[in-house]
């Protein structure tokens, strides 16, 4: 990266499963409010605006940065709306330090959302297209294969799952924005309905309403804030083809080379050793092992050993969603960019309950399409 | 077997039919109400924009949030008009040809979106109209409680 | 004066798009190929790799696939999932399985309901056949194979498909 | 303006573009396309830094439409990418700021969608604000009718007028090989056909139609080895307005002014007059004029023909595709400056102004400046 750039200013809205007394431009500007009161900044200080979010049939409106331009103070300003699965969030928010870094813009605005209460995210997502057979049931049907493959392939004991659940709500309990807070054992689990089989109704991602937004900054700005900013050390975003020959589903190449990328930008050699902290992107709890592989804390099929020690809960080795991650509040184009905002906010200190102590490196990640679409962002207390 | 170059194109129509429920939050909840309950039109005085009807519960100049209730005419001034010559099925509001038409009500700094039906070979721009209301019961609370806008006099 | 207090809290909207979806010749001969019972891949002129329904590229080598070439109707379960969950618009009997199925010959999998047999009796590397609606009622559309049903043949070992799930 | 890295375009192929194309997917209209910019820029798809593609799912009738293109833009090994939900113009802007921040020296960028399978008239409804204006069903035509209806008002610009621009643009398309209408009308025979949305009438509204477009851009070092005449980018700037189309002046563009004003500053030149060429993403014979008094255009009106050749591609007027929309006007500076614009190529053209906009009645624009020289030495 060219220039330095830096987070400082975040903000987010309570999660729910409906957010009925604002509408979408009303629940956006909570989280813009926030982000700018965040970072002692009113509009007049933003230069453009980055907004992320997933497939537009989940609200029924188009290209919403043109109705959204005046909610999101954009207004004679430029702005770009980015659309990368659920990828998406993480995306947008590196695409608003692509910008920083440009020199071009000094202070950018990144926000996502998504409101899917006001539509009904499984008919947008598995619509019947015309010559193929339909989806097979939502995401858990379509990502549940690749769970049952890690587990065959790992040899991981079929419990993992429900373990990653029950740390994730733990977590949630400490976040006072997660959707879902209420505590679940591994026995509350494992006892849940089979939805997906191998994946049970706990340990599936709810559908959430809810809005984030980041300011970042260039150097001299950031420096002029009135906290101490979080550093984006680096950040990518790879993508690859569905239909490959011999592609590896369950560890996706394009993970595991974005995470090298990365790792090697930050100057990161040992990303277990050298991270305090990681927020993944795991909507089904199988994830969690799968990606501790994928970026290269735990040797190939070796991430379940990670989970069964309980390295990866708060208070251990290296705490992986502090905030209960994506099981626990999912407003899907927004869940990227939540990963990306933990990430920051606890390189920042300033993640509250869920704080883990003495972070100075933190990895943001998210995923999207059929575990095509990645991006990574590592952030750090140093510049 | 060598790959296709022009078969007989195989197509498949299908209509995408989704209902949506969408929050409406304070402001626009409110002026909606004005509609459907008091068939009233309210406007937000919001700085630097005047009176903006149909309100947001921000401005869209600045972002801001903010403003008071002012209630403006039903009555206004057209400031664009287009005609519709063949309205198009599950889209336009009217089977025959209409107008949709920009109208800078009484007392409002902006214009408001709506339709005319009736007398369209006399709309132009600077032409007068009033709203006419759906009838009582009949109002749902949405932009359609004003059932549309007809030429004064 | 002010609008009322009680806010009208939602507006309902029915979205009605109206789509005419074109299949594009590679997928038109592939459907119309299957109310004959026959299963089209493409094969890349780069790498020979075939795929199935027949792409008119590789993504892999960004080659045309400029060969046709008629697939078994016989394959593996390499992967798959037991769907426990309703979906609207789709009326099987709960549980049932979908799978990843790669016919021989091919090296991407196609999906598959898998039937006539036990949920739990489905295995990854489970040798499969497909079951075609008889013939008078294939339409050429993608409900021409009802579904796959296991062949009684030994199970494939996981190193024979596990890159090609 | 302080120094910013010379990035040019090297190199552009377009799918034909035409009203429905039955046989192939967008997908399959991509393929060849990419395929055929990296032929026209000498350049491997493995010696490509980035990709970036700009399409709309609501165009394609499906969620996440955009992934199904990974399969044809040689994305194996995994790639760098990124997707707008925009038309493709802006897709190229973020790979031109991704070259700034010097994360990328070399990438492609891919527009496409499946026109013809929508009904642009609902799907482009859905754009507007839900309260108050989708749910009167306003669409695209019917917003650009309100806004010529006003201009003219205003103006005092006639039928005839329109009819005259929309004219002048057909009979470019007509020296075009590349669009979609490519037979001269006359004003006469314009004005004779049927309202739309009065007073915007048949003759005066884009065709549908479809293609797919692949522009491959490059920084200084890459772009001499990949182009015999790069197009270099001297500026660009996009700036977006309010939506509300009652709360706006529709018969100017501020935000069209603004990003002119800021381009121009980053390209070092007076104004519009010292370009030879201007492109303008003008879907109506009064969207240009908004779009001249802009830029500080003359109207052109009455034959008067002075300053930069507008739109020697026929403009939208003449191809609407889109989401390739955008990327077509810098498609056609980027042909005009480089000797590829065949029998409309306008002579000595060394610099070009090259507009492209999104949303009703010119919500959304951006200009660019490109030369045919370096900017920054």
């Amino acid at each position: 990266m060219s220039r330095a750039v830096a987070v400082v200013g975040v903000g987010q809205t309570h999660h729910a499963s409906k957010q009925p007394d604002v509408n979408c431009a009303e629940m956006v500007r909570i989280a813009i409010d926030k982000a700018l009161l965040d970072a002692g900044l009113s509009h007049e200080d933003i230069d453009a605006i980055v907004l992320g979010k997933a497939p537009d049939p989940l609200e029924g409106i188009m290209q919403p940065e043109q109705y959204l331009a005046g909610a999101l103070g954009a207004h004679m300003k430029p702005i770009i709306r980015v659309h990368t699965a659920g990828s998406v969030g993480c995306t947008t928010a590196l695409t608003a330090a692509t910008h920083v870094a440009s020199g071009l813009y000094g202070r950018v605005l990144t926000v996502a959302f998504e409101k899917q209460s006001e539509g009904n995210a499984m008919w947008a997502l598995s619509p019947n297209y015309a010559f193929t057979p339909p989806m097979v049931a939502g995401a858990g049907g379509f990502f549940a294969p690749y769970c049952r493959a890690y587990i065959m392939r790992s040899g991981a004991p079929s419990h993992i799952g429900a373990v990653v659940a029950a740390n994730a709500r733990e977590n949630a309990g400490r976040n006072e924005h997660a959707h879902l807070r209420e505590p679940i054992t591994v026995e509350d689990v494992l006892a849940s309905p089979m939805l997906w089989d191998p994946i049970r109704f706990l340990e599936t991602c709810p559908s959430s309403d809810g809005a984030i937004a980041i300011v970042m900054a260039n150097e001299e700005l950031a420096k002029k804030g009135p906290r101490k900013p979080a550093w984006l050390k680096a950040g990518a975003t790879f993508t690859e083809p569905m239909y490959v020959p011999g592609r590896d589903q369950v560890s996706p190449l394009a993970g595991r080379t974005c995470a090298k990328h990365v790792y090697a930008k930050a100057g990161i050699k040992d990303p277990w050793n050298e991270i305090q902290v990681a927020e993944f992107y795991v909507p089904f709890s199988w994830y969690e092992p799968m990606w501790l592989e994928n970026l290269g804390f735990a040797p190939l099929n070796e991430g379940w050993k990670v989970v069964d020690r309980g390295d990866q809960k708060f208070g251990r080795h290296l705490p992986v969603n502090p905030s209960g991650g994506v099981l626990n509040t999912n407003p899907i184009g927004a869940s990227g960019m939540l990963r990306f905002g933990e990430a920051a906010l606890q390189v920042m200190g300033r993640a509250g309950e869920h704080q883990v102590p003495g972070v100075k490196t933190a990895l943001g990640h998210a995923y999207g399409g059929g575990a095509q679409y990645f991006s990574i962002a590592i952030l750090s207390t140093e510049l | 077997m060598k790959a296709p170059t022009s078969v007989e194109p195989m197509s498949q129509r299908m209509t995408v039919q989704f209902p949506y429920k969408r929050s409406t939050g304070e402001v626009t909840g409110r002026f909606l109400a004005g509609l459907k309950e008091q068939k009233k039109i309210w406007g937000r005085r919001i700085a630097g924009q005047g009176v903006v009807v149909p309100p947001n519960s921000y401005s869209e100049v600045d972002a801001k949030s903010g403003g008071e209730w002012v209630e403006v005419k039903d009555e206004g001034t057209i400031t664009a008009v287009g005609i519709v010559a063949k309205p198009v099925a599950d889209l336009h509001p009217s089977d025959a040809s209409f107008a949709y038409v920009l109208v800078k009500l009484d007392g409002a700094d902006t214009s408001l979106a709506h339709i005319v039906k009736d007398r369209l070979g006399e709309l132009k721009v600077g032409a007068r109209v009033k709203a006419v209301w759906a009838p009582d019961g009949e109002r749902k609370g949405t932009i359609r409680d004003i059932a549309c806008f007809q030429l004064v006099g | 004066m002010e609008p009322p207090k009680e806010r009208v809290k939602f507006i309902q909207t029915d979205l009605v798009l109206p789509y005419h979806y074109y299949a594009g010749d590679y997928k038109a001969l592939y459907l119309r190929a299957l109310k004959d019972k026959k299963i089209l891949g493409s094969k890349c002129s780069a790498t020979g790799k075939v795929f199935v329904p027949p792409l008119m590229s590789s993504p892999d080598a960004h080659a045309p696939c400029e060969e046709i070439v008629e697939l078994p109707d016989k394959g593996i379960v390499t992967t798959f999932c037991v769907v426990n969950v309703p979906v609207y618009g789709r009326d099987i009997e709960l549980p049932y399985v979908v799978a990843s199925v790669a016919l021989d010959g091919a090296d991407v999998s196609i999906y598959g309901l898998v039937q006539e047999c036990k949920a739990e009796d489905v295995e990854m590397g489970t040798r499969v056949q497909a079951v075609w609606k008889p013939d008078g009622e294939r339409q050429g559309d993608h409900t021409d194979i009802k579904y796959f049903k296991p062949t009684g043949e030994p199970k494939a070992p996981l190193e024979s498909f596990i890159h090609r799930l | 303006m302080s120094k910013l890295r010379n990035v040019a375009i090297v190199g552009f192929a377009q799918a034909p573009i035409v009203a429905d194309d039955p046989h192939r997917t967008a997908p399959e209209m991509l393929y060849p396309v990419v395929k055929q910019a990296l032929k026209n820029a000498n350049v491997e798809r493995k010696d490509i830094d980035y990709q970036c593609a700009g399409s709309s799912d609501y165009i394609d009738g499906r969620a996440f439409s955009f992934s199904q293109v990974m399969e044809v833009m040689g994305a194996w090994p995994p790639v760098q990418d990124s997707h707008v939900e925009m038309d493709a113009i802006w897709a190229a802007h973020l790979v031109w700021v991704k070259m700034q921040a010097e994360e990328c020296d070399t990438a492609i960028i891919a527009g496409f969608g499946k026109v013809s399978e929508g009904s642009p008239m609902h799907v482009l409804n859905l754009q507007l604000d839900p309260f108050y204006h989708a749910s009167l069903g306003l669409d695209h035509v019917s917003t650009s009718a309100l806004q010529a209806s006003a201009y003219m008002a205003k103006a005092g610009v006639d039928d005839a007028g329109l009819a005259e621009v929309a004219a002048r643009n057909r009979a470019a398309g007509a020296k075009n090989p590349d669009t979609q209408l490519r037979q001269a009308v006359s004003a006469a025979e314009l004005q004779k056909t049927p309202f739309v949305t009065s007073p915007l009438r048949e003759g005066y509204l884009p065709p549908i139609g479809e293609t797919a477009t692949c522009l491959v851009l490059a920084a200084e070092g890459k772009a001499e080895k990949m182009c015999d005449k790069p197009v270099w980018i001297h500026g660009v700037d996009h700036r977006i307005e309010l939506q509300t189309i009652g709360a706006r002046d529709l018969t100017s563009s501020a935000s069209t002014k603004l990003a002119a004003k800021n381009a121009f500053a980053m390209a070092g030149v007076k104004g519009v007059n010292d370009a030879q060429v201007v492109e303008l993403g003008s879907t109506t014979p009064v969207e240009e004029l908004i779009l001249r008094d802009a830029l500080g255009l003359s109207s052109g009106l009455g034959g008067k023909a002075d300053g930069p050749v507008v739109n020697p591609s026929g403009s939208p007027l003449c191809a609407n595709p889109l989401m390739n929309t955008g990327l077509l006007r810098l498609a056609e500076g980027f042909r005009q400056l480089s000797g590829r614009a065949g029998e409309r190529a306008v002579s000595g053209a060394k610099r070009a102004v090259v507009h492209a906009s999104a949303g009703h009645c010119l919500q959304q624009n951006i200009v660019w400046v490109l030369g045919t020289e370096r900017r920054w030495a």
